[in-house]
């Protein structure tokens, strides 16, 4: 949903004297008279530096006066408590599931996820792994959430969840396993998605993030068949966006992807979401995590 | 300093084992194949107006998706390049150029064909070409996908598009944006005509905004 | 009800430095649902700071603050220690008070 | 709008009091002064002047506003409004081509240096002003155009 505010072709490209001439024609009708006027144009008359800066270096700009206050911070805090609080219809607490580094080891296991798990006998990516824990541990309905809309009811929880978990390894580096077969098979599976050109538009993920210093628009896109860098590409996600105002999980992040792709609808924790994360995630092997990021 | 260099360069070895390890794994091309299309079918659904029938891939998409990003043999793109070029249909009534000031709108809009969209008729398409392209030099929002398309008209010598010297360049335009893939097969660019995703006079338009010696592209 | 707010007060040089990021909404009114009908504003109006229990801010605001909002402000003084309290009430009715202690 | 002002700064004095007299809850309530509903009605700078019962107001260099040449997102702005100036009632933010001119208003007390930072909405490229509303009635400001980039494929 974008917001309801009229589009407006104003300044824009709107040269700065017609801007003064608006501006001051507003203050006029205000009751600012020759003084206030005439002070207003000196100080329009030189604009400031702004222009000689490139998009590019205003855009950084930009991100790192948001850098410091990440709202992700507010989903963090909440994870850690529905993590704690016993919960669901058998009212219990998530702190004994396993998420690869043995029961309640949350320190380091959001760097080696996706990964097999022998109890379900699949590999699963953060998110999945945490639906099988919140059904076994918690008697809730995994297929029910699956299926619930991102942002509402129980796909919030989650997402505060991953929030904090891949909070607890921040800094650490990125160490997806490829020591099992099915982990093998599940990279050469994301590698073939990754490739995969249909829809109407002939995109694939490859379309956009096949090459280093591409952008659609101002966004750069990571390079995601090598290890685009720390905190970049599969070391950034989940990551706060600002679009929505919400906690994105890498599953939310697969989904926006292939709805721009054109594709249809992915499902939650499906097979081709997974194996996407394992090849991305493989691929980015010694990338720092700095997640959760701050995303437009 | 130094022990995070030794640290990278066992990195490097491990990946390097990794990915031969992942090489042996793959048996043969029909297993991972058959893999893959079982996982597309489970894992996708039909939203709106994004079909699941939308995976099928033409045999362009195929070839191109099976090369993952390499070359392509000079005749498989060639005999691709053919076929795509038959389906390119000129202009029904011989002009070219429609209105480049509809054309920055539509080269502005970044809509169309997504599962939150509700038609898929060309009338609900943006074009999106500044997702990718830069073109009218004042817009500072605009992608690298595609090479920079400020100049376009200019820089091919147009400065009478009714002159009949200009004809191979209008024509060429023309089947870039109705078949991108006629040109060159593993092109990452959309079939926007081909696909049904723009009209004849949407194309015209987005022909105006490169060609046009008034459109802000050649200024 | 709401969550918590995240709030960081850090002292120096004779000024304490107050960040917080509040969780809401904020919705302006103007947005429409996916079935068309305008969702309702939602959004914090008024907030108030206080320093050991003295009101030190307080701030009116509209439906254009960006939604989980944030707020930066100085004050002067203040030390280690200090208890920094920040409350908002939304056009609901709803409130959410919750406290810091300078560092 | 100078006995608004007082009638506030009243109200603030009052709730201090009750806070310290214990009749108030420690974490007092948020709404310890009016809301200003016309002033965040506002259309346009004229009509919120108006609202505010205000003075013209002058560009000053003593006010200071911090903010993006360009905004990756419209929906996030980073907006730092400051002066060096004595004697400040208020701080106010605004944006001039959102449907509702007025982002916020902070009240200044004695305790506080007139130095705030919010983030607020753009629904498109406008001026953002940063105003100081003096004891004096004088309204200085500081404004900058910020620019807002459309977003990505798909809208």
């Amino acid at each position: 949903m974008k917001r309801q505010y009229p589009d407006w072709q104003g300044p824009r490209n709107r040269p700065l004297e017609a801007v003064r001439r608006h501006l001051t024609r507003v203050f006029a009708r205000a009751g600012v008279f020759a003084a206030g006027v005439g002070l207003l144009a000196a100080g329009m008359a030189s604009p400031c530096c702004a222009q000689s800066k490139s998009p590019a270096d205003s855009i950084a700009e930009y991100r790192k006066m948001l850098a410091d206050d990440n709202p992700a911070e507010l989903f963090e805090a909440k994870g850690e408590e529905l993590w704690k609080k016993a919960r669901g219809p058998k009212n219990i607490s998530l702190e004994a599931c396993d998420l690869g580094k043995g029961p309640g080891q949350v320190a380091g296991a959001f760097v080696s996820l996706p990964r097999y798990f022998a109890d379900t006998g699949r590999v699963q990516d953060l998110e999945s792994r945490l639906l099988t824990c919140m059904q076994v541990l918690q008697g809730f309905d995994a297929e029910q959430i699956a299926a619930t809309p991102f942002g509402k009811a129980e796909q919030v929880s989650l997402a505060s969840l991953v929030a904090w978990i891949a909070a607890q390894s921040r800094g650490l580096h990125f160490d997806v396993p490829q020591g099992r077969t099915e982990e093998r098979r599940m990279y050469e599976l994301g590698k073939q998605i990754f490739f995969y050109r249909a829809g109407p538009y002939d995109f694939a993920c490859a379309t956009c993030h096949g090459d280093d210093g591409k952008r659609i628009r101002l966004q750069e896109l990571p390079r995601l068949t090598a290890n685009p860098g720390d905190g970049v590409g599969f070391a950034a996600w989940p990551a706060y966006r600002l679009s929505t105002g919400e906690l994105w999980g890498m599953q939310r992040r697969i989904n926006d992807c292939f709805r721009q792709q054109r594709f249809p609808y992915p499902g939650f924790g499906s097979e081709v979401t997974i194996a996407l994360g394992v090849y991305m995630g493989v691929n980015a092997r010694g990338a720092e995590s700095i997640a959760p990021a701050l995303k437009r | 300093m130094h022990n995070r260099m030794i640290c990278s360069a066992a990195f490097l070895l491990t990946v390097g084992l990794m990915t031969s390890c992942a090489n042996q794994a793959t048996k043969g091309d029909a297993d991972i194949r058959s893999n893959l299309d079982g996982a597309m079918r489970t894992s996708f659904r039909t939203e709106g107006i994004a079909r699941v029938e939308r995976l099928q891939q033409d045999a362009t998409n195929a070839a191109c998706s099976k090369a993952q990003g390499a070359p392509l043999a000079e005749e498989v793109s060639r005999s691709i390049e053919a076929d795509n070029l038959k389906s390119v249909r000129m202009p029904s009534d011989g002009r070219f150029l429609g209105n480049w000031k509809e054309g920055e709108r539509l080269a502005q809009n970044g809509r169309g064909m997504t599962w939150t969209d509700s038609s898929d008729q060309p009338n609900a398409n943006g074009g999106n070409c500044y997702n990718c392209h830069q073109l009218d030099k004042a817009e500072v929002s605009y992608g690298t996908l595609g090479p920079s398309l400020y100049g376009y008209g200019r820089l091919h010598g147009v400065t009478d598009p009714t002159d009949p010297g200009a004809r191979a360049v209008l024509e060429n335009t023309w089947t870039k944006l109705y078949n991108a893939k006629a040109l060159n097969a593993c092109s990452g660019m959309p079939r926007f005509g081909q696909a049904g995703i723009l009209d004849e006079s949407q194309l015209k338009d987005l022909m105006a905004l490169l060609l046009d010696p008034s459109s802000p592209v050649n200024q | 009800m709401a969550d918590p707010m995240k709030i960081r007060a850090q002292a120096a040089d004779g000024k304490t430095t107050v960040r917080v990021l509040m969780a809401h909404e904020m919705e302006t009114g103007q947005r429409k649902d996916p079935a068309g009908k305008i969702i309702p504003a939602w959004y914090i109006q008024q907030v108030s700071a206080q320093l050991n229990g003295a009101i030190v801010l307080t701030a009116q605001w509209g439906p254009s603050i960006s939604k989980n909002p944030f707020l930066q402000f100085t004050v002067r003084g203040g030390k280690a220690g200090d208890r920094v309290a920040i409350s908002w009430i939304d056009n609901s009715g709803e409130r959410r008070s919750d406290e810091a202690t300078v560092s | 709008m100078y006995s608004r002002r007082a009638a506030l700064s009243r109200s603030l004095q009052l709730a201090a009091l009750m806070v310290a007299a214990g009749i108030l809850p420690r974490l007092a309530r948020a709404d310890s002064g009016p809301y200003d509903k016309a002033a965040f009605e506002a259309k346009s700078i004229p009509d919120l002047l108006k609202a505010l019962g205000a003075a013209a107001p002058v560009e000053s260099k003593d006010v200071t506003l911090t903010a993006p040449d360009i905004a990756e997102n419209g929906a996030v702005v980073p907006i730092g409004a400051a002066t060096t100036l004595p004697d400040v009632k208020r701080m106010l933010v605004l944006v001039e081509k959102n449907p509702a001119v007025l982002s916020a208003i902070f009240e200044i007390s004695e305790a506080v240096e007139p130095v705030v930072a919010t983030r607020v909405k753009m629904g498109q490229t406008s001026n953002v002003f940063a105003v100081a509303m003096l004891a004096d009635g004088r309204m200085l400001f500081a404004q900058k155009e910020v620019k807002v980039t459309l977003g990505g494929c798909g809208g």
